[in-house]
């Protein structure tokens, strides 16, 4: 369903993704993991159209995305919630929401996939009229992840979603995740805890200065003796 | 160091030729703009301190002009010599600089540069009121006045300016002050006193301003008093410095030559004040395509390999 | 005893940042410090640096309380660090963004000359003495890490507090860089070392400090404190 | 004493709200784009000179001329967007900040220029017969051109407000500056975005243009002082709250009117100082948070 091939990214004169490739089929999680500062967000970056590659090509439902601005990104079905989660801090919940279903895409049917969000965190009904910065950590990453949704995303692109949360609220979200997918989305994973990041993905991408260095099936890789050293510590083996 | 004594040479060779200038010519329009060009060199170096290289965009520089203008020239009038109304009137405005300072600097990006663009209104406004009919040189000074002390002062300010700039960007201090420019907490972290830093650019600054100021008065034979607060005196700095190129030596003076010529070319061209319509869109060009100044573009287009800078591997 | 922190809290619009934290250096030893993103390790940097004051509690350096003292004074007796997401001065060249730590830092000069060489020495000390008239925003990731320490280096501090200087690096690099860092300290320099780095941290350092959430969980030798299940599940996530 | 007392907070809202209709096109230009038009105050002249043209060369009348202005306005601000400030949106924010200064400042010298010519330097004011007129409440006298002035205001605030909470394209704009990447990333064309709220800007300018040729005068050099105007008001509501600029304007426009009373020509430097005491003891501004 997507393809990235060969894609390079400049920050200004700087390199950050050198010759990366990646395919991701329908219905999904591929992990992407590597050290911070390795090109993951980048990455992600690249495909939303917040960084367009300058060299290589971007394919979504063998449409080229590398081109497209990121607001038609968004129309073709492929959301980004990024590290800082992308939610509008001084708008409320309900606000928010309707702004996820901003593209022509998610407000033909807003009102189902808010039911749906609801359903999945039902905090967040609750919380509706709340001033987004007032919500906790863990409310906010519910909500960023619920304003991807109401863009009826076919591929959902999280960064780094369980960043500064409590390992509990972390395991909701992963829950959370997990459920979406069900629902056929597609999810391509950037995740700094590595244990949780290939428990729920089939395949992952191991990232380093830029450049894919390994692509392998998840179980294979949390047995793997260099990824446990690298990534989950010595103490492991 | 061959390289420095080279420019040693061209720059003493520049003042030379600059103070034999009246000797090839007496037309008087041609003093005229060498005086403006020498002044506007004075002004816009003494803003390109704080707003080049401590990198404070202070929007209130016309405040200092005035009141370096203001002072020197009530003194002067009042009968005192003009050298000591002059350095008066710098004084005071480094003063009023150091007593504005420390709140001032307490404002941080848009709120500093807003600050400081309606603390020059006020002073505009109290002048106007309390100074509102226009100081004409009374008429014994007239009788003697001529242009050529008016341009040698303006040529030692400048010359001044310059080299106050020059020091300044090879001492501690002008390295604080860019440290400051280039990031706050980083120079923080790294034992730069901010405050302090940023009050002694300022008074420097504002000194030379003050100067620039009252060698602007010792020239105009009538002044408005409201007019040298107003704010196009800070405009003008400004524009000179970002089209010459910021934080540049070489900088404000090739934008003070470029914007005296291309004003007085224009004035002599069209009618009314539509020079400076033409100027203005001119500006607006040079900032959208030459957005680091004349110096960058010149810089960038004789080679492609710079100091520190790799040679592109990309068109953009 | 160094550096000492007693009772240190910070928190953000309610959430705590530091949470009572009591934490001591010793002289002479690298202390690693390590705990998730979020756990509090940035915020503990800029308040030992000054750039953050605490709600409460005190930090105290060789028995001084530098807690009120702004962050230029901090770093004039002793105290110099390096950023996660660099600072460096980007339109000035290495050359001179090194300057500016010898020249204002723990041993401040006038002299221009001085500064110029002994900015000189630690680019070539640091590995950057070729690209010393480069620009700072010239440099790749990796050289303005080296940057980075080399302007705190030149501060000639007596502390060194390093955030995350092995991210983003090859292993090859990781090595190098944990000589440098023993470099350093057999300098006679005492260093905080922030890293995700695992293999680095077990390393280089002498002492591990683990938190999360704002609290201390693990304190001691390396290779205890990464065992300790509380690290385990905070660190490198549950194993649900 | 009380007549004189209220009569003199009368005119202050009168005045007070012209400049909270001026600051609000700034504010929304800042709070949205990250853009600083310092030429703000141009575009407010141009508007009450099209007013006046209006009325002097059609005998539109001003009120009638009102919409048609606003609609102008709008035009030359998306006019100037696309040519000029469109370049600049582009840069990160502080190269952003300098350099929308700058291109201010070109602006600046631009406009009065030109106006001198097509108006003269004259004093001008558009004065329809029944300017002047007015009635009186409880010995109070109400001028129905400025109160007329302070209800079109206030109508013009609140539509933007309702535009900007009730309307999905007034939230993306919210959303835009809240921040421009997660509106991005929702889908929301900035680029459209930036152009639209430029234009609504300028044309609030506009607006806020005529209203003041009908109770001030116009001159090509008005401009920069009703910039400052503007300026303050904004910062004192907190850059880029609406309803909270509209308050803060009528309190500038009371202040200024009592203390007239006190300071006589020192009013104007009064109220300038009163500002920038708050600004220092309080930078997120009045209604603004920290």
């Amino acid at each position: 369903m997507l393809e990235v091939n060969h894609i390079d990214t400049y920050y200004g004169e700087l390199k950050a993704l050198w010759d990366v490739s990646l395919t991701l089929d329908k219905g999904e999680i591929v992990a992407l993991i590597g050290a911070n500062g390795s090109g993951k967000s980048t990455l992600l970056e690249a495909i939303a159209g917040l960084l367009p590659p300058t060299t290589g090509e971007i394919l979504f439902e063998g449409v080229r995305l590398d081109k497209e601005p990121s607001h038609r990104i968004v129309e073709f079905g492929v959301c980004l919630v990024p590290e800082d989660r992308g939610i509008f801090p001084g708008m409320n919940v309900s606000e928010n929401l309707e702004l996820g279903a901003f593209s022509k895409r998610g407000r033909k049917e807003k009102e189902e996939t808010l039911h749906v969000v609801y359903g999945l965190f039902p905090i967040l009904k609750n919380r509706r009229n709340q001033l987004t910065r007032t919500l906790s950590g863990g409310e906010q990453q519910m909500l960023a992840i619920g304003k991807g949704l109401l863009s009826r995303p076919k591929l959902l692109m999280l960064d780094e979603p369980s960043l500064g949360l409590a390992p509990l609220v972390t395991k909701n979200i992963f829950e959370a995740i997990c459920q979406i997918n069900q629902t056929g989305v597609s999810i391509l994973l950037v995740e700094q805890n590595v244990h949780i990041a290939l428990r729920v993905a089939k395949r992952a991408y191991i990232i380093e200065n830029g450049r894919i260095v390994q692509h392998e099936q998840a179980k294979n890789l949390l047995r793997d003796r260099r990824v446990i050293q690298a990534y989950l510590g010595t103490h492991y083996a | 160091m061959p390289k420095n004594w080279k420019s040693f040479f061209i720059f003493g060779g520049i003042i030379a030729l600059l103070a034999m200038l009246p000797l090839f010519t007496n037309r008087s329009d041609v003093l005229t703009w060498s005086c403006l060009t020498l002044q506007y060199i004075l002004l816009s170096q003494s803003w390109n301190i704080i707003g080049g290289y401590a990198g404070q965009v202070n929007l209130g520089h016309a405040a200092f002009f005035g009141l370096g203008a203001l002072t020197t020239r009530y003194l002067w009038l009042a009968g005192l010599p003009f050298p000591a109304s002059l350095l008066s009137g710098a004084f005071i405005a480094t003063v009023f600089a150091l007593l504005i300072g420390i709140p001032a600097f307490r404002l941080r990006g848009i709120y500093f540069v807003i600050g400081t663009l309606v603390l020059a209104e006020i002073l505009k406004v109290v002048i106007d009121t309390r100074f509102p009919v226009a100081s004409v040189l009374p008429v014994e000074t007239l009788l003697t006045y001529s242009l050529l002390p008016r341009y040698y002062l303006s040529l030692m300010g400048a010359v001044l300016s310059v080299i106050a700039v020059y020091f300044i960007s090879r001492s501690r201090l002008g390295l604080g002050m860019m440290a400051i420019r280039e990031d706050e907490d980083a120079a923080r972290t790294s034992g730069v006193n901010i405050l302090q830093n940023k009050l002694i650019a300022f008074a420097i600054s504002t000194f030379l301003a003050g100067l620039a100021g009252g060698i602007f008065a010792f020239y105009m034979v009538a002044i408005q008093p409201g007019y040298v607060f107003s704010p196009i005196w800070t405009f003008d700095s400004v524009v000179i410095v970002f089209v010459g190129g910021i934080g540049t030596l070489i900088g404000p003076i090739i934008g003070s030559v470029f914007f005296v010529l291309l004003k007085q070319w224009l004035s002599l061209h069209l009618p009314g004040g539509l020079h400076l319509a033409v100027f203005g869109v001119l500006f607006i060009l040079v900032v959208l395509y030459m957005p680091d100044g004349f110096i960058e573009a010149i810089r960038r287009y004789g080679k492609m390999v710079t100091l520190g800078r790799k040679p592109m591997v990309q068109g953009g | 005893m160094m550096l000492e922190m007693d009772s240190l809290s910070k928190s953000f619009g309610g959430l705590m940042a530091i949470n009572h934290l009591d934490l001591d250096v010793y002289k002479g030893e690298i202390l690693g410090f390590i705990g998730p993103n979020g756990s509090g390790k940035t915020t503990l940097f800029n308040l030992i640096s000054g750039l953050l004051k605490p709600d409460s509690g005190k930090i105290k350096l060789n028995g001084i309380d530098i807690t009120p003292l702004s962050s230029h004074k901090i770093c004039q007796m002793g105290i110099a660090r390096t950023f996660q997401l660099t600072k460096p001065f980007a339109q000035m060249t290495s050359l001179e963004n090194v300057m500016v730590g010898k020249a204002f830092g723990c041993t401040p000069t006038w002299s221009m000359r001085e500064a110029k060489e002994e900015a000189e020495k630690i680019l070539r000390f640091i590995g950057l003495g070729e690209k010393s008239m480069w620009r700072a925003s010239a440099l790749g990731v990796v050289d303005r890490k080296k940057l980075e320490t080399a302007r705190a280096l030149a501060t000639k501090p007596k502390l060194l507090l390093l955030d995350e200087m092995m991210a983003g690096l090859t292993p090859t690099e990781v090595e190098e860089a944990m000589v440098l860092v023993k470099k350093i300290r057999d300098s006679g320099i005492t260093l905080i070392v922030v890293e995700h780095v695992m293999e680095a941290i077990l390393g280089i350092s002498d002492r591990v400090v683990a938190i999360n959430a704002g609290e201390k969980i693990a304190e001691g030798a390396p290779q205890d404190v990464v065992r300790e299940r509380k690290v385990i599940e905070a660190y490198l996530g549950e194993e649900a | 004493m009380v007549q004189f007392l209220a009569q003199t907070f009368v005119n202050g809202i009168n005045v007070g709200a012209l400049y909270g209709l001026a600051a609000v096109g700034l504010s929304l230009i800042f709070g949205v784009m990250r853009i600083l038009n310092v030429a703000h105050g141009e575009f407010l002249m141009v508007g009450g000179y099209i007013g006046f043209w209006l009325f002097k060369l059609y005998g539109v009348d001003p009120f009638v001329g009102l919409p048609l202005v606003g609609i102008f306005l709008f035009l030359i601000g998306i006019v100037f967007y696309k040519v000029v400030f469109s370049r600049v949106a582009k840069f990160h924010e502080e190269v952003k900040l300098k350099n929308s200064l700058l291109i201010a400042f070109g602006l600046y010298l631009i406009f009065p220029q030109i106006a001198m010519v097509l108006w003269t330097a004259d004093e001008r004011a558009i004065s329809p017969a029944y300017s002047g007129q007015a009635f009186d409440l409880l010995g109070v006298r109400f001028g129905y051109v400025p109160l007329a002035g302070v209800c079109i205001a206030i109508i013009v605030i609140l539509a933007m407000y309702l535009f900007l909470t009730k309307t999905y394209f007034g939230k993306s704009l919210r959303g835009t500056a809240e921040s421009w990447k997660a509106a991005k990333l929702s889908g929301i064309h900035i680029e459209w975005t930036f152009m639209i709220t430029f234009g609504l800007g300028i044309s609030l300018a506009g607006i806020a243009g005529v209203l003041i040729a009908l109770t001030q005068e116009l001159t090509p050099f008005m401009g920069m002082p009703w910039t400052l105007k503007a300026l303050i008001v904004v910062v004192l509501a907190g850059m880029g709250s609406i309803v909270g600029a509209f308050v803060a304007g009528l309190i500038l426009g009371i202040v200024e009117a009592v203390s007239a009373i006190f300071m006589g020509p020192y009013t104007i430097a009064i109220g300038l100082l009163i500002f920038l005491i708050i600004l220092v003891l309080r930078p997120q501004g009045l209604f603004g948070r920290a």
